[in-house]
């Protein structure tokens, strides 16, 4: 019953210095772009830089809370330098966590999920 | 997040006591008998007695009205309840419409909401984009069995002030009750009961420098203007409001009053030279567009809109400004204004609304770190937004 | 009058606010954004909302009730209305049969007159010569479309305690809600809502040295305990009390509730003795007789009755005390207390009745000063009385 | 509106040291009662000490509220060493007034009309 800070001090950092911001700055082989939106407003874009099946860089765009904002930017930075193939794991679940996402709120931040699949299928065109 | 650096512009959700007012209230509850109650029959009960009516005569007097036509309530939430379900159960047998606006405060609206449900018939008029109703529409409406018309005077999400005395008028002249609900003008506005007419009216005491907490409703004395009570159990407030007196919260509406009264004058255009201030430090901003008609809205309030910005991600980059999404209200829903969309505005634009509000106490200070605050935070969130979404400013 | 030279036995009435509770409520009142609304989105409004929910708590721990069951009220007076139609008009479609006592107090009582009006049906239980209830009584009035069983823990005029374990046990064997008025007992008396078993239960800060405005509700989390809302507008406690809060009086009433747990075992015995002190010194008075149970009665009130003087006399008699006739309530209304003639008093012993009751801060000198004055009041008004009137002391 | 202390300084002052109260003290030719109630406690009754048709002394007993008795007590103070003929123009209004008596609580002093009413008539009887 307490109220809380909807926002926890980690979220609140990646929400005011989201490094990943932007478009992407370097060439790569490979250049994807993920775009999703819920239809009501909220639209979050994705775009990746691969070289040999790596995520060399990793940018996004976004029109959304607080919450999905951050949470792209915590999935840039967690991903970049990975390989693609790891994408296949990635739950928001884990980053709703991590920002400590009250529970009532952790569905704002699924549309990340949409975005990382479609970005994976993506690659899947690609190759 | 430190107190020191909290610049605070959201007095239309609560002000700040004014310092004489809270040091005033401290030394009735530190008293040796302040604190009696004033319905007991011995010396310390008499001298709470005349605590409150000494108060009564004060908001009285900023009302231009008979102090024995207030009750005393827990605030403008009780009044507005007070009035609208006391004054359409009263008059139920005469008839059983009632009329109201789309942009009322929830505490306004949810009654009205409920006497749909008892059965009564409730016509809902809308505001023109401006924000404001027109008094035709109000005619037009009004029929044979129309009992009671609520329309508030500011509105508390845009400052738009409506305009009772013709609203009053009209009621009158068809013999419809006008309950006023004025939570955000009292203290505020000047108001002259008596000339303009109205029958009921609501007031809060924590908008105007005074208490959380303590308020008042207003009944004319006149015939067909009665109340059904919503408490029962004691005859406090004529039996319109029973239960002991808060001495202390009264003591401070009161002194609130009082205060209000000497300080209209200075008030209003400090509010106006604050408010130009910050609309000249933040319109040519991308997307921007002001909400509410820009002459006959309250100074003390400026309600803008940010196409292509998220409202709640807009919040959050405003800290440590104190500002307020639509009303404190629905701040926790994260609903969209629907005084806004009301109003015609579009979803978009309607959720990115931010109020600031102000008042005595703001200083030029203030706005300028709102200004920095409010054009950085605009900035960042429109270089985080995808390229192509829309940033169209009209609705 | 001076001031000074005033004797305070009116605790029953209303308590003086606590001196730390009285500061920290000037604090709150003063601080920079102590102001703030709880329901603002912003920093300063999560700062105002932390202090609500910690008040919240401490509240919860007084009652070992859970603080998400609590409500914020403005008093007993709208948590009684609040329990009483809240309930009855909820359960209405499964039964319109309510019980209650003929002694209990006025925002008790009114409602229910209320209710009559509406159609509920309802069985007014009279306590026995001692004031209390007999539990067979109530055992007996409850019928199949009962819903709500009201009945008050500590009697305001007399003191007399109910035996609210037995009261509470039997409602729930015959699945009735049972609502307590504790406004006298909470804080005073120790009170285990979760071993109880109550279902609804009205305090008011102002009984337990928190200020005066500033109740709960208690409403247990179990189906079929439901309210209809009396006042709409806004979704703060749940929706089931809207309007800003008022943070400096929730606050207090936090405070009050937490001292009071810390004192409650210094509180009762320091009563007890001043009771004690004060019936032996005024117990030969010709014509004087007790009023309620001696032994289950609360030891911060002692209520008399005096054969052959007019009640009002004696308390004018009785100046510079300030005691009660019957309740703070029906002080100005001059009738006999209806409590002592639902305990079987005959009138002229109930309206001379007088309540003198104490607390914290009353001190032996206060006791003694009490003593003097009322033997010289009853002395007085004896050598005034015409010299064959009756002085019977049983009713 | 204002809750007036509802009584005055004289009133208290009559209240709390009624000279008059009790029974006659000296010897007088005619000594008259006159008792009224009002059936529900209320209970005033007043002796006349009279000389020559001059009332020497007046004294009162009451079982009252705080208006009669200091009504009874101003009457008492009035009224000794007058003719009886004086009391036919005694009006219980007038003592109202003078001890500030809140017009809402007026019809509380009538029985002192009522007592002296009664007087007069056993004057009347004796003489
Ligand atoms: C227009 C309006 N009406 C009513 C209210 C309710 O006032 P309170 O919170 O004092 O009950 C408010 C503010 O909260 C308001 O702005
Ligand atoms: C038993 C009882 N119930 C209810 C109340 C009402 O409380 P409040 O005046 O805080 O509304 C009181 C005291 O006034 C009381 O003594």
């Amino acid at each position: 019953m307490a109220p809380q800070d909807p926002y926890s001090s980690l979220l609140r950092q990646y929400f005011v210095s989201p490094v990943h911001a932007g478009a992407l700055r370097g060439e790569y082989s490979l250049r994807l772009l993920a775009k999703v939106d819920d239809g009501s407003g909220t639209a979050l874009q994705i775009e990746a830089g691969i070289d040999e099946g790596t995520l060399k860089e990793l940018r996004f765009h976004a029109l959304a809370c607080p919450h999905l904002i951050a949470a792209a930017e915590l999935f840039c930075e967690r991903y970049e330098g990975r390989q693609i193939a790891t994408l296949r794991d990635f739950r928001s679940i884990g980053i709703a966590r991590e920002l400590a996402i009250p529970v009532s709120k952790t569905g704002r931040i699924l549309l990340l999920e949409d975005a990382v699949t479609l970005l994976l299928q993506e690659t899947g065109n690609e190759t | 997040m430190n107190r020191r650096h909290l610049v605070y512009l959201d007095y239309a959700a609560t002000t700040p006591v004014d310092s004489e007012i809270a040091a005033a209230m401290a030394d009735c509850l530190q008293s040796p008998y302040g604190f009696a109650n004033p319905s007991s029959n011995h010396v310390a009960g008499r001298q709470s007695a005349e605590l409150v009516e000494r108060a009564r005569a004060q908001v009285g007097a900023l009302l231009n009205a008979e102090p024995r036509d207030l009750a005393f309530t827990s605030g403008a939430t009780e009044s507005n309840n007070l009035a609208i379900f006391g004054a359409a159960r009263h008059r139920a047998h005469r008839g059983k419409h009632l009329i109201t606006m789309t942009t009322e405060h929830k505490s306004v609206i949810e009654c009205f909401e409920a006497l749909q449900r008892e059965g009564f018939d409730v016509t809902w008029l809308d505001p023109d984009k401006s924000g404001k109703l027109d008094p035709q529409l109000l005619e037009a409406a009004i029929r044979d069995d129309t009992q009671l018309v609520s329309v508030m005077h500011i509105n508390n999400e845009t400052g738009v002030i409506q305009d009772i005395a013709s609203i009053a008028a009209i009621c009158h002249r068809r013999d419809v009750l006008y309950h006023c609900d004025a939570a955000q003008s009292a203290g505020k506005l000047p108001l002259d009961i008596a000339a303009l007419g109205i029958d009921l009216l609501s007031l809060t005491g924590h908008k105007f420098y005074g208490p959380q907490g303590a308020g008042a409703l207003f009944v004319a004395d006149r015939p067909g203007c009665q109340l059904e009570p919503l408490l029962f159990g004691g005859s406090q407030e004529r039996r319109r409001r029973p239960g002991t007196h808060a001495v202390h919260q009264i003591l401070g509406l009161g002194l609130a009053a009082e205060l209000a009264l000497s300080r209209l004058a200075a008030d209003l255009p400090h509010c106006r030279r604050l408010r130009e201030r910050l609309w000249l430090g933040i319109r040519d901003l991308p997307g921007l567009c002001r909400n509410g008609d820009e002459k006959e809205t309250f100074a003390g309030i400026l309600n803008v809109s940010t196409a292509g910005v998220d409202g709640e991600s807009l919040m959050l980059a405003l800290e440590p400004l104190c500002v307020a999404r639509g009303s404190a209200c629905n701040a926790q829903s994260g609903e969209s204004s629907f005084v806004l969309r009301a109003m015609g505005r579009s979803d978009a634009l309607a959720q990115s609304a931010i109020r600031f509000s102000f008042g005595r106490e703001t200083t030029n200070d203030d706005i300028d770190v709102a200004i920095e605050r409010f054009r950085w935070a605009v900035n960042h969130l429109g270089k985080l937004r995808p390229p192509e979404t829309a940033t169209a400013t009209r609705a």
